[in-house]
């Protein structure tokens, strides 16, 4: 008996995911640095969307370049329903996801058939068709000025409990609930059967054919299921910042996940997307800060890290012989 | 008992008729193997056996049932399956990777998103069993990019096999081989072939007419002759066919 | 003229060629004989640097060329007619040819020499190369090299694939290249017809050389031919 | 395994580590969200001159509660997802109790949201929707430029008056530019003007060929244009491409300096509305543009313009209204605002500036002026005349006309 | 009616600028396999360049050198970054250019300013022409001639020049391009570079009437996009008809949602055809 709780005990601290939440847990009581509490609740966001952009990019090795579109969907979607349906915070939230997720499912169903070039394309050119609905459709959308006035409410069980999310610590604490969980299911995701059918279509999609599965219908699925996450991530946006806005439409924004996924070694490594998201929001934000002309700086670290370490970061570190396997 | 038949196969590229009309019979229980000079059309023949491509006429029946216009993975799940003439692994994946994603679609696994990997003791099973049966027990781990040439031959051929097929197509898989490690392949298909049906392409002559119960030759698109060994090597046309025999 | 010395060539990690020596002269025929699979194509590819050799050395009149790219080797005066001759079927007969064409011109090939000798393809200069018959892309695949002014031409099985009377007019062409003078390495699977325009001849088998000499001992000797080559 | 979650905190923590400004030393922070990259970059480095030269100037003076005052900036890159992010940032670590800037509508609407829920005050420095000091409104919010209201009912009688009462809109498809046209129309309806057509032109558009050729076809006597932005400097472009100027006049509601700088003399036509002109003949005004020819040797354009002009007042006010109000407390602050009365010596304009209590809104004075030809202008910098001016209490919307109800003080 | 015909006319000569970029675009796109996002800025590059050049020089001068300068950006980027990234993964060479732009964009911004410029088209240009059924630009049917040019310049460089054999060759067959002499990562600068340099064509004729800014080139990026899924990636007359289309659907409507349309008109073709319009014999696609 005994034994056995020792073993579950060993098997928790062995695993990085524990690691990894436990520090967000207490990064709002680090001195200093746990007081700026919307970007710890930002990064958790980023990393989730780009964890869940990671099923499609690093394990299915589809290069989708419009995933923006997804997230701004789900943004939207909670967006519109909170200002005109219904208020509160789950049913907003489920029916984004949903919305989002819906989307994704549609557009998966024209070009999960494609890969290579031809897909990051139309990934891209969908992307700015919804962009441009997001932008110019006032009357819904709020055009560019947003939707603005998402409150974030009290969530807990009536009579017994009730959080107010308003709070930006309480908040960071439900959005860190929502990553926690989202990141054991993506983990599960991947290493389920159904994760290997994803690589063995990214290594080669042709023999996966001739092992007998339908790969066009797992590419869509794929396709849907990082959508799922980047709606998701996408809601607890707008929560966040109690708006949505059109930008996180626009294909530069869809080019950040890809780059957050490679900086950090999403292609190899589980937890590079995390680590290259964590890094990708840090170091914009502080760049920005400090220098007019960052962009230059941002654009040639892009170059920078394409042509020299494609890998990412965690690619560096755990490469062995030459093997760029996820796993 | 047939159990694939094609009628009036034709498949042209551009000026090109690379298949063309081709009427072939397949026994079960036994190797065909098909022979003919390179650019005779056998690999065209085996992908549009397999769905890859599309006939631009005629019919393939197997088992009675006609698979013409199927997609690849519902062929594949009738029961045919093949291997490639140039190595088509994973080769970023490790060996029991490699063959863990064909046992596990054979016992239909690919849908389940939530169950772990390491929790399918049948699948898991099954790949040790096909691992040690071809010999590379102990290598599970290995990164097949990393595997010698004649390893990853015999893991090109198991991979075809974890599906347990009914008829099997195999695209030359003793080429690039050293004389060396020739014979295990063969051996293994010769052991094979006691459970499946085979089509074999292979232009190692002395492999072809020692293992194959019936031959087909192949030119210029065309089916030039069928038979047993022994018959075909009387053949004359395909003496001259062979032999340049335009004497 | 070329001199191929234990080459060793890999396909990744498939090692195809072993230890593979053989030498062509000025004006000479060579022909290379040997199964499918036996690695003819791979020589071929090795000298053109397409597959470079991991060993060994290829000296071309006095150069080293083992590691040189493949468009170097093409200007110091190899052409290369490959198998299933690969013209670009999204170009036209004549724009195919000017493919060929070399920089700085000059030499005895140019577009009024090859239609002197090749009248069908001047009948189709503007005919898209995806529409031609095997016959005729062969041809064109042989004037397309010719353009280039090549001192030593690499024949990869340039009947394969055609019906027997096309065949015999390629062989003539092959014939008529030689009385010009041309160095032709020709790998073939029709042995008699090959041996007939050679002068020497190399059979390969499973990577490796097994036998050199005179064609016309092996033309003659058609049991060694059978055992060599035969089913 | 462990390495890797070590990496991950060791980046975070540095990271945020760095991003932490160095120990609290006894200056009174401004965040500014002002754009430096994005389609507004040019106006940013303009408002935040204005500020800067507010700040000196201060300082100067011996600070304010005795403390100096520090512009701690950043770059909301046109973007109110970004500027919303920026402000958050500066409130929640740089501390800051007092933000400016957002020269793009939704970027004030993002920030001032943001400040709103923190309980901080945010300047509204260069954007002239309606919203900001209606729907958008808030007790935290001030917005210094004038909207639309105020620019139509200063704008409108002239051009009917000098101009003709035939016009056709182009309008921006978003609130700001609904809002210019909707102020437009009624102006040109109390006046029995006749309104001959409109077209919406989307946000982002490079190419006016289209709406250009319509309007021709309708022979207005003015082309009304409550156009913005990179938008508006294309247009310009292309009015003058196809000869538009020479059929009708070309009015832009709101003209920005930035543009017509852009467009160059041979393709600034028109008579426009703006907040503000360089030329004003006024000491106070006067005295602006030399400390700032002084203080901002080359670059790229050598006069202040409205944006520089919002910065600085919007700073000096903010500076004037803490040492006012004897703390920097934000609720004593907004209480030292609301009301208040900049006089006409030294509000940079004709009249003086009342801060209403109600909206927050500037009630200032409105100018039309008239685009000069090439032949008449002196420098490179001198492309307008200014032909009249109208008072803010005239032509700002009346409490019936603007009901906003603003938020309790913050705490 | 009449004012059907007018934005026909309109949408035509905006369609022939936008195919002079897609073309560049989908030359690059063709024959290296890269999704080129600099391009858009090279487009801007090449109205910065005419824009200083035109004060010294005129008009007529400009647009060459300005066009060479774009060429030889062109081909520096080609040979110092994206000639790395051929055959890897096509995100790649996309986040690649995709960098190198942002990076560029912040370089005009050093240079020449945050604040806009603008140029005037040269005199005899300049104003508009009585077309019967409206008043049109003179400039813009220039722009539309000039563009037509520049398409036949570029039919004639690909169809009957030796050089173009070799690149269209190229797209097709590498390697045997390489067997017949030809020097083709030399070749694949040089299509770079005159991908680059058809950008910089676009960005110097299209500076008078549009106003030039650091973010220009970001509003003909996304129409080459999508002009060349549209008419099929690689195809020559794939882009010119994809240009039209683009143009022509954006001029007929004008209103809140024609942006749209031509992403309307992409998605229903793919899944008519899902190669696009001319895409039959597209080489790219796996």
């Amino acid at each position: 008996m005994n034994s056995v709780v020792w073993q579950w005990c060993r098997k928790i601290l062995g695993s990085p995911m524990f690691w990894i939440a436990g520090f967000f847990a207490i990064f709002p009581f680090i001195p200093y640095i746990g007081e700026f509490i919307s970007m710890g609740t930002e990064v958790l966001i980023w990393c989730l969307f780009a964890m869940g952009f990671n099923i499609l990019l690093g394990y299915t090795g589809l290069p989708s370049f419009g995933h923006g579109a997804y997230f701004g969907i789900g943004a939207y979607a909670l967006g519109i329903t909170f200002k005109h349906l219904i208020q509160g915070v789950w049913i907003p939230l489920i029916l984004g996801v949903l919305v989002g997720t819906l989307f994704t499912a549609g557009v998966g169903l024209l070009i999960a058939r494609k890969r290579g070039i031809y897909f990051a394309l139309l990934t891209i050119a969908f992307s700015q068709m919804f962009f441009f609905v997001a932008f110019r459709w006032d009357e819904v959308t709020g055009g560019e000025t947003g939707l603005s006035g998402v409150d974030r409410m009290s969530v807990g069980i009536p009579s017994l409990f009730s959080i107010d999310l308003s709070s930006g610590l309480n908040y960071y604490y439900f959005v860190l609930a929502i990553f926690a969980v989202s990141m054991l299911v993506i983990w599960r995701i991947v290493h389920s059967p159904f994760g290997r059918v994803l690589q063995a279509i990214r290594e080669n999609e042709v023999r996966t054919k001739y092992v007998g599965y339908n790969t066009t219908a797992y590419k869509w699925a794929s396709f849907t299921l990082s959508g799922l996450f980047a709606s998701l991530a996408g809601c607890l946006h707008v929560l966040l910042q109690n708006a949505a806005f059109p930008e996180v439409l626009e294909w530069t924004k869809s080019g950040d996940v890809v780059m957050m996924t490679l900086l950090g070694g999403g292609m190899v490594n589980f937890y590079g997307s995390i680590l290259g998201a964590s890094i990708f929001i840090i170091f914009r934000d502080l760049l920005s800060s400090f220098w007019e002309s960052w962009l230059l700086l941002y654009g040639s670290v892009f170059v920078i890290i394409i042509l020299f370490i494609p890998n990412g970061i965690l690619g560096i570190l755990t490469q062995k012989k030459g093997r760029a396997v996820l796993k | 008992m047939a159990i694939l038949q094609t009628e009036n196969l034709t498949k042209s590229f551009g000026g090109l008729t690379a298949v063309d009309h081709i009427n072939l019979v397949v026994e079960a229980n036994c190797i065909t193997s098909i022979i003919g000079p390179n650019g005779a059309g056998k690999t065209t023949l085996f992908n549009l056996i397999t769905g890859i491509l599309k006939p631009d006429s005629g019919k393939i029946s197997f088992g009675g049932e006609d698979i013409t216009n199927l997609p690849i993975h519902k062929i594949v799940s009738k029961g045919i399956s093949r291997s490639f003439q140039v190595l088509n692994l994973y080769d970023e994946l490790s060996v029991e990777e490699n063959i863990w994603i064909g046992i596990q679609a054979h016992q239909g696994h690919g849908k389940e998103l939530f169950s772990h990997v390491n929790r399918l003791p049948a699948v898991k099973e099954r790949t040790y069993e096909i691992i040690r049966v071809i010999g590379l027990a102990g290598k599970e781990n290995e990164t097949v990019k990393f595997l010698p040439y004649g390893e990853r031959r015999l893991l090109e051929l198991a991979l075809s096999l974890t599906l347990e097929p009914s008829l099997l197509l195999l695209d030359e898989p003793m080429s690039g081989l050293g004389a060396d490690e020739r014979p295990r392949i063969l051996e293994f298909i010769r052991d094979l072939s006691q459970r499946v049906s085979m089509i074999l392409v292979e232009h190692d002559m002395d492999a072809v007419m020692s293992i194959s119960e019936r031959i087909a030759v192949m030119y210029q698109g065309r089916l030039l002759a069928e038979g047993t060994p022994e018959e075909i090597k009387q053949n004359d046309e395909v003496q001259d066919a062979y032999l340049g025999g335009l004497r | 003229m070329l001199t191929v010395e234990k080459v060793n060539t890999f396909y990744g990690e498939a090692h195809i060629l072993f230890d593979m020596s053989l030498q062509i002269n000025e004006g000479e025929t060579v022909c290379l004989l040997g199964r499918n699979g036996a690695g003819k194509t791979t020589l071929v590819r090795s000298i053109m640097g397409l597959t470079p050799a991991k060993s060994g050395s290829i000296i071309f009149k006095g150069e080293d060329i083992t590691h040189e790219p493949p468009y170097e080797i093409a200007k110091r005066g190899i052409g290369f007619v490959a198998d299933s001759r690969r013209i670009f079927p999204n170009l036209s007969v004549r724009r195919n040819l000017e493919v060929g064409r070399k920089e700085g011109g000059g030499g005895h090939w140019d577009l009024e020499a090859i239609y002197g000798h090749f009248p069908q393809l001047k009948g189709l200069e503007r005919h898209s190369g995806e529409y031609l018959s095997g016959g005729e892309q062969q041809m064109l695949a042989i004037a397309r090299t010719l353009m280039g002014n090549p001192e030593l031409i690499l024949l990869d099985e340039p009947s394969e694939g055609l019906a027997p009377f096309m065949v015999m007019e390629v062989m003539k062409i092959i014939k008529e290249l030689k009385e010009s003078g041309m160095s032709i390495l020709l790998v073939e699977q029709y042995s008699t017809l090959a041996l007939e325009v050679s002068d020497r001849s190399y059979v390969l088998d499973r990577g490796h050389i097994v036998y050199a000499g005179g064609a016309k001992e092996l033309y003659e000797n058609r049991d060694l031919r059978e055992k060599l080559l035969g089913i | 395994m462990k390495k890797l979650v070590t990496i991950l905190s060791i980046v975070l923590l540095s990271g945020l580590l760095w991003s932490q400004s160095s120990p609290a030393e006894e200056v009174i922070k401004i965040g500014v969200v002002s754009p430096a990259s994005g389609n507004y970059a040019d106006h940013g480095a303009l408002e935040r001159r204005g500020m800067q030269m507010a700040v000196e100037e201060l300082n100067q003076a011996g600070g304010v509660l005795g403390k100096n005052l520090q512009l701690v900036a950043e770059d909301s890159e046109t973007n109110p997802q970004v500027a919303a992010r920026k402000a958050r940032r500066l409130i929640e670590v740089d501390k800051v109790k007092y933000l400016m800037g957002g020269v793009s509508s939704s970027v004030a609407i993002a920030v001032g949201e943001v400040a709103q829920r923190y309980g901080v005050i945010f300047f509204a420095t260069n954007q002239n929707s309606d919203t900001v000091t209606g729907k958008y409104a808030h007790r935290c919010v001030f917005r210094v430029p004038p909207n639309m209201a105020m620019a139509l009912r200063a704008l409108g009688p002239y051009i009917l008056e000098t101009v003709g009462n035939r016009w056709y809109f182009l309008t921006h498809d978003y609130s700001w530019g609904w809002s210019g046209t909707r102020w437009a129309r009624n102006v040109l309806k109390a006046h029995n003007g006749v309104d001959v057509g409109e077209s919406k032109v989307p946000l982002g558009t490079r190419d006016f060929s289209a709406f250009l050729i319509k309007a021709r076809a309708t022979k207005p006597d003015a082309l009304v244009i409550t156009v913005g932005g990179v938008d508006r400097a294309a247009l310009m472009e292309q009015i003058y491409e196809f000869g538009i100027h020479k059929d009708m006049t070309v009015v832009h509601t709101l003209y920005d300096y930035e543009d017509a700088w852009a467009a160059g003399p041979k393709k600034n036509v028109g008579i426009h509305g703006t907040e503000w002109y360089y030329d004003i003949d006024k000491p106070d005004v006067r005295e602006f543009v030399q400390k700032y020819k002084k203080r901002w040797l080359g670059v790229a354009i050598p006069v202040p313009t409205q944006d520089t002009a919002n910065g600085y007042l919007a700073t000096r006010e903010l500076g004037r209204a803490i040492q006012r109000a004897g703390t920097e407390n934000v609720a004593a602050v907004i209480k030292a605002l609301e009301g208040h009365v900049i006089p006409e010596s030294e509000s940079l304009r004709h009249g003086p500036i009342t801060i209403r209590d109600w909206d927050h809104q500037f009630i200032c004075t409105y100018y039309v002026v008239r685009s000069k030809k090439p032949s008449e202008i002196r420098d490179r910098a001198d492309l307008c005349e200014i032909v009249k001016w109208v008072p803010g209490e005239k032509t700002a919307r009346t409490k019936a006309e603007n009901p906003v109800k603003l938020e309790p003080y913050p705490e | 009616m009449e004012l059907f015909l007018c934005y026909l006319t309109n949408g035509i000569v905006n369609g022939l600028i936008y195919a002079v970029v897609a073309l560049g675009f989908t030359l690059i796109l063709g024959v290296m396999q890269v999704i080129n996002f600099s391009h858009g800025l090279l487009f801007a590059f090449g109205a910065y360049f005419s824009f200083s050049l035109m004060k010294y020089v005129g008009f007529w001068i400009a647009l060459p050198i300005s066009c060479f300068f774009v060429g030889v950006m062109g081909i520096l980027i080609e040979r110092l970054a994206v000639r790395r990234v051929y055959g890897k993964n096509p995100l790649f060479g996309l986040l690649l250019t995709f960098g190198i732009a942002m990076a560029l964009e912040e370089v005009i911004r050093m240079v020449w300013g945050k604040p806009g410029h603008s140029v005037t088209a040269p005199d005899f240009i300049a104003g508009v022409v009585n077309l019967g059924i409206m008043y049109y630009s003179k400039y813009r049917l220039f722009l539309a001639g000039l563009s037509a040019l520049v398409i036949l310049l570029v039919w004639i460089f690909l169809e009957r020049t030796p050089y173009g054999a070799i690149i269209k060759a190229g797209a097709h067959d590498s390697e045997m391009v390489m067997a017949l002499g030809k020097n083709l990562p030399k070749m694949r600068t040089l299509v770079f570079g005159l991908g680059a340099a058809l950008a910089g064509v676009a960005g110097v004729i299209a500076a008078p009437i549009h106003s030039i800014r650091p973010v220009m080139g970001t509003y003909v990026l996304m129409p080459a996009f999508v002009i060349v899924v549209l008419g099929g990636i690689g195809s020559f007359w794939g882009s010119i008809i994809g240009g039209l289309i683009f143009g022509i659907s954006t001029s007929l409507y004008p209103g809140r949602f024609t942006d749209i349309i031509p992403y309307v008109l992409m998605a229903l073709i793919l899944l008519w055809r899902p190669r696009g319009l001319m895409g039959e014999k597209s080489i790219l696609e796996v």
